[in-house]
This record gives C-alpha cells, structure tokens and sequence, in this order.
C-alpha cells in the first residue's frame, strides 16, 4: 500500500487531504458524513480576535463552474474557538488547523500568539481577505506588505506558520518568494478570486456586498498555474487548492508541485468527495507504481 | 442513524402541476423514515456548483418516498423540471429545522405566498381539520396544491395577484374571521411579515419559513446568512441549521 | 423596436455584440453559419509586424466551464492582413477591429501608423501577451507600462484606440484609470487569465507552452467584476468580454459597465451563439422598455 | 448549401462494440448528403466548454444517418457512451478535408490503429476487394470492426500487442507480401510514421489522418496545429482546415 502521509514544515497529515478553510466550519456539520480522522487534516474557519458578524445576505451566488461568496469572515472570534470548538477538535484524530485574519498586523500577532499556547498543529496566515488597512487593498496584493505581515507574525508564533495567497495578484511568484523570505513556514495558495454576478431582473448584483470570492471547478487551472510558479520560487511546501474536484485533480496538484491540497466548495455539492478523492489517489500510486503521494510532490516534467 | 446524508433515489413520478410548477416524487427510504414537516433537501443538479434546496411537500414513510413541488425559476430548477420517471437524482436531506407541530389539537392557520405553499402540506396533515390553508398566487393559472388541503379535511381560502381565481387580493384579506392558535407561514417576505403581525396583533405565535440562497445547506459554510433578533442586538444566524423555520418574532424584517 | 446600435469611440456598431480576436480568425470560416452583418463587428485575429508561426501544439486544453489556448499569435502579419483580408472584411457590412500585439513599442507603434491609412474601423491594442519586451512580464500587467505603451501608440495612431487589458492585475481599476490618461478611446476588457493543465498518465502540461490562457464561462465573473471596478475608473466606454455565452451574460455584462461586448469562446460550442444572443437581448429590452441597448450600459445599481 | 452547420441529431443507436468502444449512429439528413470518407464531426457534449471531434466512420445516404465509433478517453467521451436511441446529439459537420479516394480501381492499403480504424471503413467501400486493412489493437478485447470491412470484400489482417489475437506485433509488419498503389493511414503516431515510411521505401503515396486537440474545428481558432513540411521549411497548419488527411511527406514527423 502506497504511502499517503505527508509532512508540511515539520507536521505531518495521515494524508494529503485537508478541508479548506470556510467551507468546513469547525468540523462538527461534517461529522455526519465520516469520522473526521478521514481527513489529513482540517483548516478551520477564519478566525478573527473579536466576533465578527460577517456581512450581509445574500452572500452566495453561483457562476458557472464556480460560485462566489461573501460571508465576510463572521466567527465566534479566537478565544471563542479556543473554548468552545478546540478541545473537541483535538479528539477528533485530524490535524488541526487555524486560519486567521486581521484588520492590523497587530491583530494578526495577537492571535498568533494566543494559538502559539494551543494544541492546533499550524498556523494559516490569511493575507487575502477584504476589509484591512491599506485603504481596502489586501496585505496579499503586494511583495512588501505580504512580507511585512508575515515576518510579524513570524515574531509572534511559535507554531508552523503557513501563509495563504491570494490569487488577485500579477506576480505570484514574487509574492510567494517574499513570504518564504519573512519567514514562513510553508504556503497554501490559493484563495477564492473576486468576482460579480448581476441580476438581471432587479439589475441589483446578487451579493449584497456587490463582489465576492470565486471558488469551485472554474478556478483550477489558474490554481494550477500559480502553484506550479510559486513552486519554482520557494523551497517551502507549498499546499495546493482552489477547485479541486476529483482525484484527478488532486494529482495534478501534487505534480505541479503541492506536497498537500485543501479541499474546498466541492464538498457543498458532494459531501463525500475527500473519500472518493483518496481512494482515487491510493489506486493510482499503486498502479503506477508510486511508493508515496509525497513522490507526487513537483513531478509534473515541464515542456 | 445520520441526521442528514446523501441519497441516490429513483425518481417515480415528475409531472407538470401547472404551467411552470413541477411535483416531483423520489424514492428514500431512509430521509422519509426521519424527515418533517417543514425540513428541505438539497437536489444536486448535474453541472451545476450548488445544489437546489427545495422544501419537502409531502412524506410517505411507508411507502418510503418524499414529494417536492417547485417552480421553474433559473436554469438548476429547469434541469429538474425534465426529470423523468428512472431517473436518478441525488439528495443531500433531511436538513434544517421543520415546524414545530406541537398541540396538534390547536386550530392552525396555514398561510402560504406561491411557492411557499408545498411545505405546509405535510404540516396540515395531523391538524385535518383544524387546518385551514389561505393561499396566495399569482393567477388561476398557478394556483397549486388546492385539491391535496382539501383532501385533508383543511378549509382552503384562495386569493390572487389578478383576481382570476378566489379572493382579488392579498393572503391576509382572508384570515379576518379565521380562528386559530397557531399560525405556520412560508412564502414571499412581504407577505410572511403581514401574516406575522397579523398573529402578533391576535397574540398568537407564528412561525415562518425562510429563503436564503445556500450553498452547504448544513450549517457549515455561513452563507445563508438571515439577520435575527437575538438576546443582544441583531445577529446572523443561518436559514439552513437554524431554521428555515423561525418564530416570526426573531425575525429582522428590515435590515 | 428597440435601438440596438451603440456608439464606441466615435465608431457606430449596429449592434452590440463584436466577436473577440482570436476566436474568429479573419471571419471567413463563419460566414458558412451566417452573413457576418448579423455582427456589430468583428476583431480580427491578433496581428503582428512580422507573420507569425505561435506556439508548437498542443495548443488547447479544457478546463472545467472554460479552456485554455496557447496558440502565441499565430498570424500571417499586417500587410498580409491589409491585403488578402481587410479588403474581402469591409464587404462583409459589419465592424472590423484590428487586433494588434507587438514584441517592442515599436512594434505597435508601426503597426498603429500602418492600419491608420487602412479602412479599419478601430484599433484594438492587446497589451496582455505574453512573450514581449520587459523580461516576459506583460505591458498589461503595471500601470506604468500600460501608459506608455498607450501614450506611444496613441501618437501614431489615428483610428480610434481601444485598448485591451489583462486580467492578471491587482488593481484593474488602476490600470483602466492610467490607459486613459495615456490616451485610450476606449477599453476592452479582458484577456485571458494565465491558466494550466497536466496531464496525469504523463505527467507532463497538456499544453507544450506549459501554460495558457483561460478563457469561457468559468472567467465571467471576474470580468464582470473587472468591468464593474473600471467603469467606475474611466469615462471612456468599455467592451466587455470574458465567458459570455448566453443573452442573459450580454445583459449583465452591460449593466456592470459595459457598452458593447465581445463574445468570444462560446463561439467554439455553438458558433449561432451571437444569433441567438440578439434575439435574447432584443426581447428583454422590449420585455423591460428600455428604449435602447446603451440604456443598460451601468446600470446596475450597486448596494 | 453550407459547406458544415450544426445540426440537432436524434441517436438512432448507440451500443458497445467492445468493452469501451461504442458505434453510435444518428440521423443527420443533410449532413449524410455532403460528407466524404475521412471527414468528422464536432460533437456536443452538455456541459463541455468544447466539442470531441470524432471521425465518420459510416456515411448512408439514403437512410440519411451517420455513424461514429469511438472509444472512451476522458469525460466527454464517457458522456457520449450513455447517449441512448431517442436522445438527441448535436452535431457540427462534415468538417475537414476527408481523404481523397481517388482513383478506385487502385489496390488500397488501410492501415489502422485501434480507434484510428473507423474512418477507414467508409474510405474501404469504394474499393472493396481491392483494399486490404492491416490493423493494430491492444488485444482481442480490442477488436473492432473486423466483420465490417469483411462484409466490403476487404482482405483483413489483424495484429494485437499482446498476441492475443491474430499477429503478435505491429501493424507494418502485416504489409510485407501485401501489393498496394495507395495508402490511407489513421491511428497513432509512430504507427502513422512507420506506415509512411514504408510507403515512401515502395514509391507509394500515402495519406494519414491526424489528430490534434480542438476548439472551433473549422479553422477559426488556430488551436490544433501540426507542423507540415512547406517550400520554405516547416510552420504551422491545422489538423481540422488542412487535414484531418495529409499526404505523409508533409508532416514533420519529429519537432
Ligand atoms: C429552504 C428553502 C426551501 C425552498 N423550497 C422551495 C420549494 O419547495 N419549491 C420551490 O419552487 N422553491 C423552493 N425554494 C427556492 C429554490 O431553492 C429556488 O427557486 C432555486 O434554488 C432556484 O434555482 P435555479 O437554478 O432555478 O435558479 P437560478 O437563479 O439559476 O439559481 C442560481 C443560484 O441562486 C440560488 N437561488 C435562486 N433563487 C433562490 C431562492 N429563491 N432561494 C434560495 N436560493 C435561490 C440557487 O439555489 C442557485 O444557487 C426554496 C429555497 C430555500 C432556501
Ligand atoms: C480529427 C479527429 C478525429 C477523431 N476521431 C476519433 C474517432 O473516430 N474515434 C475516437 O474514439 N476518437 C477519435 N478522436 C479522438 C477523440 O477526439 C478524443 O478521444 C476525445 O476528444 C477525448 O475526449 P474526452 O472528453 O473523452 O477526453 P478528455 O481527455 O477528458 O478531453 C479533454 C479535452 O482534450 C481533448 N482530447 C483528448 N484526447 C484527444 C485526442 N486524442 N485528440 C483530440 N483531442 C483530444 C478533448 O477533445 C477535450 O477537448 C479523433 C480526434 C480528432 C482530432
Ligand atoms: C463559503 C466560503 C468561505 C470561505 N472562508 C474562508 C476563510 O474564512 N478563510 C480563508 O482563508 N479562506 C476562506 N475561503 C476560501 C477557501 O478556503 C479556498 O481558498 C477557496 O474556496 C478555493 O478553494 P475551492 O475552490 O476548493 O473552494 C472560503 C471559501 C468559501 C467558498
Ligand atoms: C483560441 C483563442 C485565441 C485568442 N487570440 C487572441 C488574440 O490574438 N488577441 C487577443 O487580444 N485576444 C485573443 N484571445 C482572447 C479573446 O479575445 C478573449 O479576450 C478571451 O478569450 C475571453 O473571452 P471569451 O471567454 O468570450 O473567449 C484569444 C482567445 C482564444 C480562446
Ligand atoms: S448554506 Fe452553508 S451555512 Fe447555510
Ligand atoms: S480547431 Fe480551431 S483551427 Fe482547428
């Protein structure tokens, strides 16, 4: 049997699947479906300091091949999840991971340094969402700003850090070569792109917040892409998503060079996908003969 | 036993019930052995990124099936539409809260806009004739589900858009010398907000059933958000886990 | 019956759907499914100085709701454009657009003064290919270089000036913004998004360019949105493009901003798309009384 | 009339030759008037950005129908494969420059390999006794259409890769004692390049259908390309305006 385990900046996930942040809550709707030690690990809704309220309905709106969201980050906040949702988490047999988002650096470090006291196995530094300071722009749509948060953070945590980039950008290699400089630990890439829809009866746009964050099917060749550039600009791991679907998907994430994938808005229209997904990635190791999904890692052969 | 799960069931019977409005059977054993009143299940649709969450009209434990009435609105639920008896189509149900029958020796007034009426068939059923329904719709062209109250025993009061059927006018010109208990509502926001202050005014509690667009339909994704009255000031809550159904009075009707 | 013809830049085009360069070649091959006066207009396939070969194959890969092309502007050049296909194009009763890409502002900027003394109708300057000057990254992609590469053009051109801008941005709104500035007539917006494919059974990119251009329905949204955040940068009009395929798409790309739009990969699946797009539009105008096609454009009413 | 449209196809048939090869013929009355052996067809596949170009196999004018065989690649042939009598497919057709028979009374060499034998069979029909197929496949398994050219006269011979159905090995090594005038080839590449150079030892001309992946099929996107031998050194053609069919010498075999 192929080995499915895998190691992320000195972590290690029993396999290679982990649930995308904000699409999984914390883990307990899914627990209906399949033990959550199905799953190499969990990445667990944005977490802010405070509670945050999120935004407006409507907040979804389908594309084709995607659907746009703008939930806004609403959470219980971190000390929230720290008491409430972490201890049960922890038994759950699943790596745990938490996703964090700031509207200062300051926040950030807060944060990092709280979870720095706590049982999660990593730290995923959200550096795409809306509403930070920068008049607006995300600290992820720059070399400098995305470096600069990180290397904060970096002080702040005790943990694997890993930062999350946001695809909105013209250089993502750049981008992600200057996160690995400030200091981390690994990098998961990509979050959702933005995107609009109208509609055409009210010519109101669907989203109350007019844009949203495109995720699904539609985003993953620009996923693809942006890990296979990212990957030969970083020595860190990288972990790949964005509109992985199948397992076929799932391989050639690995190839273009993700050592694990996160597993988003598939999971809305078939729960099960992960199980599919691994069983899909243990029979294609074992009919080419690959001993591990880590060999995976990098192996597309480019033109 | 799952609260919710995934379901491959076999259609038996998808037919036209007026121009536009489908009443589709499906085949699950076991979302019909839980399933209530007011619950809904998300129908995959092939191609599409979301599922379509559809009320559930009707649940036959013994013989194992669930029925659904929609109306065509966009592309997912046409796809539906031209589902045929053989075929398959896949459930994620049964989700969200349902109605609280409670007493069902109260009178009950059933008060449903459009499409909204479906999911109070299978709340009237225990009620019979304690139930009356007072509907809603557009036209005599889309008037559904009339025969299926009645055959409940149910007192049925319709009203119309364009006063080609029933009453020219609106669902609460009806309820004036209605008594009831209780009241169970679902249908377009404005009207479920006049039937709520109807029952505020006669003191009695009222229950409304709630749209968000979806896309987990479990509570997992936040995106169904609906602003709710709560202990401290206005909140999101979800449509999918924490209702469809809620007490009208935690409902924020203006934002 | 409702107006239909739209004014962009000077140009008048009777009707407002164009099809986008590239997917159309020089309009011969789809004069078999109807006149090309069904048209508003067509831009044409891009051209360069000099013929050019493109990419070697394989040039097209799927993706799910879209697909990418890595055809490198295969093109027999402008004075072969000029003579075997502008002459047999102005016949045809619709709008010809020049679509031009150059290696060196030079390169446009000859060709600008070139097409300046032919029967084209508007100028359509793509500035989001790859493989020009500046180390591999596009003119697009930097409000800089967007600028002048327009300013340079902009002196030597006179035709109207539209140019075409690349999705692979942070901040579009600034790069509508600096092309105006710099002397734009109008803006086209968007090119493809940089997109991948691996092959799993090789492990090789399906594409022997490695990478290549995302284009179809998965792209709408963002070029709704894109449209959107420009239109509310610029004076100037906006052609709209970007996974149209349907009338519906047509109506809300010009609600988000648009004044006329392109219609580009649908073409491939069903090449009446156009046809059928024209009748949607026109019905919803009368279903909606909205007098004329250019009342919709920006229309939408944001929250 | 249009050289190509699209057209709206009922399936007639559509039945698995050999485990995951499928013969689907539909009615398609105009298109069966204008096409030629070697053309395809651009198939529509519901939820597809883009059509599977697919080769004629069987051309009958006077049913009006069209046939098709093809294998199971990916997702869109697999989506094809459940296509049943009464659906409908669209197509666009005929596309591509077919092969051109020629002169009839000429001894005809087919060479094919696996899915590149079913364009040949409609090519065989003028020919007759006077053609003979060599084929490849994977195996027995893998077999197809061998009672098809049979029922034509065709001398047929048979190589599988794994012997376990006539000649264990390759396609060109069936040729030898075989006298032809002519060559029409379909199949993969370095079949295709051995046939030809066979050909070009003989002195004989020699046609081959090539593959490339598609978008528009008629020439307007420039998306598959093949690189041909031209006066001035090689550049870039298109498999679906210029070929499918090429003579042999004109594809650079290696880039
Ligand atoms: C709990 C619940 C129960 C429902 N029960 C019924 C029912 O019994 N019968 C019935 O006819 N309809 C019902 N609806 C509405 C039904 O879900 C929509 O009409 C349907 O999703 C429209 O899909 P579409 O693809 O046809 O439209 P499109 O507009 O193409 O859909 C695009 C997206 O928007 C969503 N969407 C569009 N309209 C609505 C809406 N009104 N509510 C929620 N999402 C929407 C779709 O789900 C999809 O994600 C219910 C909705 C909810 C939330
Ligand atoms: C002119 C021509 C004639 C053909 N005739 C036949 C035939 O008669 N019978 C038959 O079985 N097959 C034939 N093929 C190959 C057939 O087109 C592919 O097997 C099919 O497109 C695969 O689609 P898929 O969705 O199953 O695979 P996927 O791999 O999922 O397809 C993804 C994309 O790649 C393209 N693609 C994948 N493989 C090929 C290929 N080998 N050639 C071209 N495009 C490809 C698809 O069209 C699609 O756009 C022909 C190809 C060409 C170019
Ligand atoms: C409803 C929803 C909520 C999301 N919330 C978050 C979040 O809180 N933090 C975060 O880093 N990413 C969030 N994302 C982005 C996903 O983690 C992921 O990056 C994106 O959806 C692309 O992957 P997918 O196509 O597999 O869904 C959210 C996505 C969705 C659809
Ligand atoms: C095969 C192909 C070739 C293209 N060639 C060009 C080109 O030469 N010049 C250009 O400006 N855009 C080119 N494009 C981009 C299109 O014009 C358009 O911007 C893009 O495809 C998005 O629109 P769509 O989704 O409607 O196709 C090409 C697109 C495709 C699919
Ligand atoms: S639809 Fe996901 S929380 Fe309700
Ligand atoms: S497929 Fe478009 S040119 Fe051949």
């Amino acid at each position: 049997m192929a080995e499915l385990e895998v190691q992320i900046a000195g972590v290690s996930f029993k396999n290679p699947l982990i649930a995308a942040s904000g699409t999984f809550g914390f883990g307990h709707e899914f627990q209906a479906f399949y033990p959550l030690s199905t799953l190499g690990g969990i990445s667990c809704k944005g977490l802010t300091l405070e509670e945050r309220p999120g935004n407006p309905p409507p907040r979804i709106a389908e594309t084709p091949g995607g659907m746009l969201n703008s939930v806004g980050l609403q959470n219980p906040g971190v000390e929230h999840f720290i008491r409430e949702d972490l201890p049960w988490l922890k038994r759950q047999g699943t790596g745990v991971i938490a996703n964090i988002a700031g509207n200062t650096p300051e926040d950030y470090c807060a944060m990092a340094e709280r979870l720095s006291e706590e049982p999660v196995d990593m730290i995923e530094l959200n550096i795409s969402c809306p509403n930070v300071k920068q008049g607006g722009a995300a600290f992820g749509t720059s070399c400098e700003s995305a470096a600069s948060i990180t290397s904060a953070v970096r002080r702040h945590c005790k943990k694997p850090l890993m930062v999350k980039l946001s695809p909105n950008v013209a250089d993502i290699g750049g981008i992600a070569a200057a996160v690995e400089d400030a200091g981390a630990d690994a990098i998961s890439m990509i979050n959702t792109l933005t995107g609009m829809r109208i509609d055409i009866r009210t010519r109101r746009p669907i989203l109350k917040n007019n844009t949203g964050g495109l995720s699904g099917p539609a985003l993953l060749p620009v996923a693809l892409r942006m890990v296979w550039q990212a990957s030969s600009r970083v020595k860190i791991p990288i972990v790949g998503l964005g509109g992985i679907s199948t397992w076929q998907d799932v391989v050639e994430m690995l190839l273009a060079g993700a050592s694990a994938v996160q597993i988003g808005t598939v999971l809305f229209s078939d729960p099960y996908a992960p199980v599919k997904m691994l069983k899909g990635l243990e029979t294609y190791l074992e009919e080419n003969h690959v001993g591990s999904a880590a060999e995976l890692t990098g192996r597309v052969r480019s033109w | 036993m799952k609260p919710y799960d995934t379901f491959d069931c076999a259609v038996l019977q998808n037919r036209e019930l007026a121009p536009g409005f489908f009443d589709l059977t499906v085949s699950c054993l076991q979302a019909a052995q839980t399933a209530r009143a007011g619950q809904f299940a998300q129908l995959m649709v092939p191609g599409k990124t979301l599922r379509r969450p559809i009320s559930i009209c009707e649940i036959d434990r013994n013989q194992g099936t669930l029925r659904f009435v929609f109306g065509v609105r966009g592309g997912g639920t046409l796809q539906l539409s031209r589902l045929k008896a053989g075929d398959q189509v896949n459930l994620l149900a049964p989700l969200g809260n349902g109605f609280n029958l409670g007493d069902t020796s109260r009178r009950v007034l059933l008060a449903g806009g459009g499409i909204g009426v479906p999911p109070l068939l299978e709340a009237a059923k225990p009620f019979g004739k304690r139930a009356v329904l007072t509907a809603g719709f557009r036209s005599r062209d889309a008037v559904i589900l009339k025969e299926d109250f009645e055959k409940l025993g149910c007192g049925v009061r319709i009203a119309t858009d364009d006063g080609s059927f029933g009453h020219h006018g609106l669902v609460t010109d009806l309820v004036e010398d209605i008594p009831f208990d209780v009241v169970f509502a679902c249908g377009p926001k404005p009207m479920l907000r006049a039937v709520a202050a109807l029952a505020h005014r006669r003191g009695v509690p009222c229950f409304v059933s709630m749209e968000e667009r979806m896309a987990c339909g479990i509570g997992a994704c936040l995106g169904c958000a609906i602003q709710l009255q709560g202990e401290n000031g206005p909140y999101y809550g979800h449509v999918c886990k924490d209702g469809p159904v809620f007490p009208a009075e935690t409902i924020v009707w203006e934002e």
